[in-house]
């Protein structure tokens, strides 16, 4: 126990850490999402065939992205926990679902509500769409799972466990524009060079910074409230109360 | 009292993988046909869900005929789900769990068992009865073989599925319904595959990829998904 | 044979309370150890934790000095049964038996098992499925598990339960025998047994 | 010993039909929303297999308009299916059951109470939820109208044959299944007249006549069923 | 209050056999009968029949003169509890007891509740779901309805099962106070209770 990295991990430390680093990933988050918008409104020309509704994207993907990730980084917390038994890590999961879940409606609505001027209906059953679908159901069970037990830690293993289990769907969600030939548009943006205006490109980029560290001061936030419930017995908690 | 004199050696140092497996494959297996009659209530269940459909959609047959697979595919997935309280949440209510994994036996080889005897009670009937039912919804001979082929691949993936689930839901409050929320959307994309390998193969393209596609996934569900059914129990038990 | 359980520094918690810490004890051949305390003190807990059902916060448990959890020797010689003892309402005494034997991997001569139901008082009903079956003739089939299988360890929650007196004194007569034949047992009670405990552990207020 | 030293009035003569109504009612609402995040598994899980069929049968906007009627109908069914063996079996594993038919209480009222609060936990929010996932399968407004009267007529029906059929099921084997194979044949009716009343008023035909016929049935159902239950318990008991 | 149970030429079958004929007995405003008898002689099948649920082949069960079965009077004032005493794993020990009452019809004094739950030592545990108590603990919910419950009629079955000694004591002490004060009891039981019975009835062989 000498690694300075338990020594954060131990939640007394770790609740004041998070308390004092959330605030700033949130300013972060709002110059981000300014720039970010501002390139995506202001400086992104508009699009031939779209018009202007196409500038939905600049919140469509960058949450889809995070849908994604959000998940992945729960994932691997999930992992963490169970491997080494670590309360902090389940914790830290439990305060990501509910962003992921969020950030994955952002992008089901706004694809949807998008699917309306370009696909002429809100809804297809497209496998990339289907998938993300099953990526908020995803979230869902893991909120559901993590909270059907009295006791929280069997909570936390169950559904870490789940949650490493769900990651097969990430793929799928990913390269299902691949796999089928489906309405949804394929990957434009590649390490390879890009098909899109470079502004675009860089909208996109910072909404998707922005989202991030939003996520980051979220969870945070959340796990501070986790922190305190699961810990409200121990004596530094009680401290805090008086 | 003559046996209470007697005393029996000690056990060989604990079985092996293949003892553990065909011990859990014959005990559930038993436990499913117990009695003649249950054996056919999965396939009459099968049937019976089958035929709820059309009756719900109003029969045009170029309409069956274009839903056929999925809503086939559909009462698989339905009758894997239904049957899996049974390969687990009762051993775990009533202590045998336990006494499965104090045994000597490797957890892997029984869990496999159970699995596997999930399988050939919800799975492996589906598979040999889909012909019929295609016929039902007259499909031509070729959809009905890739129909045939993609349950048969893509059953065994389901009762993997389902097995982690009912394990990570034992002792869990919310019972069938958590069990849904958690089982259903990992079907999803066997559903997907299996249904689009007979569509494809009516619409005259190959079945061919989604076929290697769901048999790469059973690959991969037969390596991963055990340990992960053995973790799960581990943690219920805890 | 003889062998010997080591247990050392033992703690458990259940939710908010701690329910016993620091728990040592040892158990050779030809002992039993008593675990007494009121309802709810962790009896249950204890034994789970030794059998390695349930994580210890703290402290071992060692089988002929090398740790128990997950080792294929302790398993094969541990017989464990919690207050559900793992019978399967749709199989019949025999059945249960005998399924309950393979699983520990215990081969038995023909004839032995249902001599065994017969010495439990189960022979007219041993093809009776268990749910038609009697509170305290669910239990004896869990006597005949014990005529049956040699394992050394017998960890038993509340063996007595539900047992008429002529089902105690077989009881007792077989952890005799269990005791003379070099076993070990740890069980847990609230009723007195007659070959005395070799120890007590008593838990909880 | 406080207590012990006192000693409370005997009971009056035993409880009111609607004493005991509301009494099964309470318990059976409490036990399952037990936990805030169950109340919405219900709902999760309608919406999930809602998309399932779907996605098994391919997705063309007229096609999906077409069966939409149907697989939300199949829908109602399963997840009313599916929370039956909460209405008793539970109940009958732990001896609730016998407590119940020996207090005071008259039988039909609690049996009554425990219908009805699995209506409410089962029927009652698919039918509110319905026009939700009809606008998923986009079906027109008048459409929708037509389902959600249906379902509301509907769903309570099906509450009324799964209790009697949960009930008869009571201590057999075969489980799930059995009861699967006893209650969704009966509830094939229901799901005919339901899907068709939306589907005539898509069709531009009126649903009055469907709705009407599922309405007598719910008066049928509602009148005959709870006595078979009751006689269905008592005989479980025995 | 003074009641009086007549049960008269009682015989009840299962599958094939026999478990008792004619049985007669009667019981009377504080006194309390003893049912006895080794493992599957028929106790809990007796108890059932007297409780009406299930039907006894040949005999009749009369509560104060009148046939007992399905008599709302017999009914309110009967508090039965099988093997199996239909606690809810889901619900807590205080939801347990409070639903039992209502059930029952029973109105109690606020606090009533709660005071008797401490008196069978779940007052701190009343919040905790029944699934995470002890077996014990769960078998202390019984108690605590029989502190509240004012029924004449108490058949139980086999009411010391995982019970501690003090646990024991405290069942006693409410069985006195419940002969006392004019109640009368029916147990199907395996050990001796300190009230003696005022007849005893051996089934089986
Ligand atoms: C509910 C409907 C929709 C869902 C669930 C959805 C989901 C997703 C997901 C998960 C991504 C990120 C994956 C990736 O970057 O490769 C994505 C990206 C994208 N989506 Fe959607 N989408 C939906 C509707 C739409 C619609 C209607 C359009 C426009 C016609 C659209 C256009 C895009 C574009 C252009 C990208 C970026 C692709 C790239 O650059 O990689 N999406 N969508
Ligand atoms: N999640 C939980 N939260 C709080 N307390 C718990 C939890 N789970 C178990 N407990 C408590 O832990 C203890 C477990 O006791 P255990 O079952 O080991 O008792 P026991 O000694 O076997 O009792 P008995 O003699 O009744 O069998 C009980 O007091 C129970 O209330
Ligand atoms: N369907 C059946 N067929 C044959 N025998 C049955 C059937 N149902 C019950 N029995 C027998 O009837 C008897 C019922 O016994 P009961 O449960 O009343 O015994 P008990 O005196 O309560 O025993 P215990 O002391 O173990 O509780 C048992 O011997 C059981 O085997
Ligand atoms: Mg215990
Ligand atoms: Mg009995």
């Amino acid at each position: 126990m000498k690694i300075p990295w338990f020594y954060f991990a131990s939640p007394s430390t770790f609740y004041r850490l998070a308390g004092w680093m959330a605030p700033w990933f949130f300013v972060l988050a709002a110059l981000f999402g300014a720039a970010g918008l501002y390139v995506g409104l202001v400086l992104a020309p508009t699009d031939a065939q779209q018009g202007e509704v196409y500038r939905i994207i600049f919140i469509h993907v960058p949450a889809s992205w995070m849908s994604m990730f959000i998940y992945f980084v729960m994932a691997c917390y999930g992992g963490v926990s169970l491997t080494f038994n670590t309360r902090l890590a389940a914790m830290m999961a439990r305060a990501l679902a509910p962003t992921g879940a969020m950030f994955t409606f952002v992008a089901l609505w706004t694809g949807s509500f998008w699917g309306r001027p370009t696909w002429g209906t809100y809804w297809v059953w497209d496998a990339r769409i289907t998938s993300e679908l099953v990526l908020l159901f995803l979230y869902f069970g893991f909120i559901a799972l993590a909270n059907a037990f009295e006791d929280p830690r069997r909570g936390d293993r169950a559904a870490a466990l789940l949650a490493l289990i769900g990651l097969v769907n990430l793929p799928i969600i990913y390269f299902s524009v691949v796999w089928w030939n489906t309405l949804h548009q394929g990957a434009s943006v590649k390490l390879t060079g890009s098909t899109m205006q470079i502004q675009m490109l860089w909208g996109m980029l910072l909404m998707a910074l922005s989202f991030w560290m939003y996520s980051i001061g979220a969870s945070l936030t959340r796990v501070r409230a986790v922190i305190l419930d699961r810990e409200r017995r121990t004596h530094w908690v009680r401290a805090l109360a008086t | 009292m003559n046996v209470i004199a007697a005393r029996l050696p000690a056990p060989d140092s604990g079985g092996s993988f293949s003892a553990a497996f065909s011990w859990a494959f014959a005990r559930d297996m038993r436990l499913a046909i117990r009695h003649p009659g249950e054996t056919m209530l999965v396939v009459a269940f099968f049937v019976l869900v089958a035929s709820l459909f059309p009756l719900g959609v109003g029969a045009e047959p170029q309409l069956l005929q274009r839903i056929g697979p999925g809503v086939i595919w559909v009462c698989a997935l339905l009758s894997a789900f239904l049957s899996l309280p049974a390969m687990f949440a009762s051993d775990y209510a009533d202590g045998s769990l336990e006494q499965m994994s104090l045994s000597p036996q490797p957890m892997p080889g029984w869990v496999a068992g159970k699995i596997a005897a999930h399988w050939s009670a919800s799975g492996l009937p589906l598979t040999l009865l889909s012909p019929l039912l295609g016929l039902q919804y007259d499909l031509a001979g070729d959809t009905l073989l890739a129909l045939a082929a993609a349950l048969a691949l893509g059953t065994p993936v389901l009762s993997l599925l389902g097995a982690a689930c009912t394990a990570l839901t034992l002792g869990a409050r919310g019972g069938g319904m958590l069990l849904a929320l958690l089982a259903l959307p990992l079907f999803i994309p066997v559903l997907v595959f299996g249904a689009g390998a007979a569509e494809a193969q009516a619409s005259g393209l190959s079945a061919a990829p989604h076929l290697s596609i769901l048999g790469a996934g059973l690959i991969v569900a037969a390596m991963a998904l055990p340990p992960a059914v053995c973790a799960a129990v581990r943690i219920a038990l805890d | 044979m003889t062998a010997r359980l080591t247990v050392a520094g033992l703690a458990a918690s259940r939710g908010p309370s701690t329910l016993f810490r620091d728990v040592s004890f040892e158990v050779a051949s030809g002992e039993w150890l008593a675990v007494r305390g009121p309802n709810g003190s962790g009896k249950t807990t204890l034994l789970r934790c030794v059998a390695g059902l349930t994580r210890a916060d703290r402290g071992e448990v060692l089988w002929d000095g090398a740790a128990a959890r997950g080792d294929a020797r302790f398993h094969a010689s541990l017989l464990y049964a919690g207050h559900q003892p793992g019978i399967k309402d749709d199989l019949s005494a025999e059945e249960n038996v005998r399924s309950a034997l393979a699983l520990r991997a215990v081969a038995v001569p023909d004839g032995a098992v249902r001599a065994a139901l017969a010495d439990v008082g189960l022979e007219r009903r041993r093809h009776l499925p268990a749910r038609r079956l009697s509170a305290g003739q669910r239990r004896r089939i869990g006597l005949a598990r014990l005529i049956l299988d040699p394992a050394a360890l017998w960890a038993l929650d509340e063996p007595l339960t539900a047992l008429d007196d002529e089902g105690e004194g077989l009881f007792t007569r077989l952890l005799e025998r269990h005791l003379a034949t070099g076993g070990l047992a740890i069980l847990a009670t609230h009723d007195d047994l007659a070959p005395a405990p070799a120890r007590e552990l008593r838990i909880g207020a």
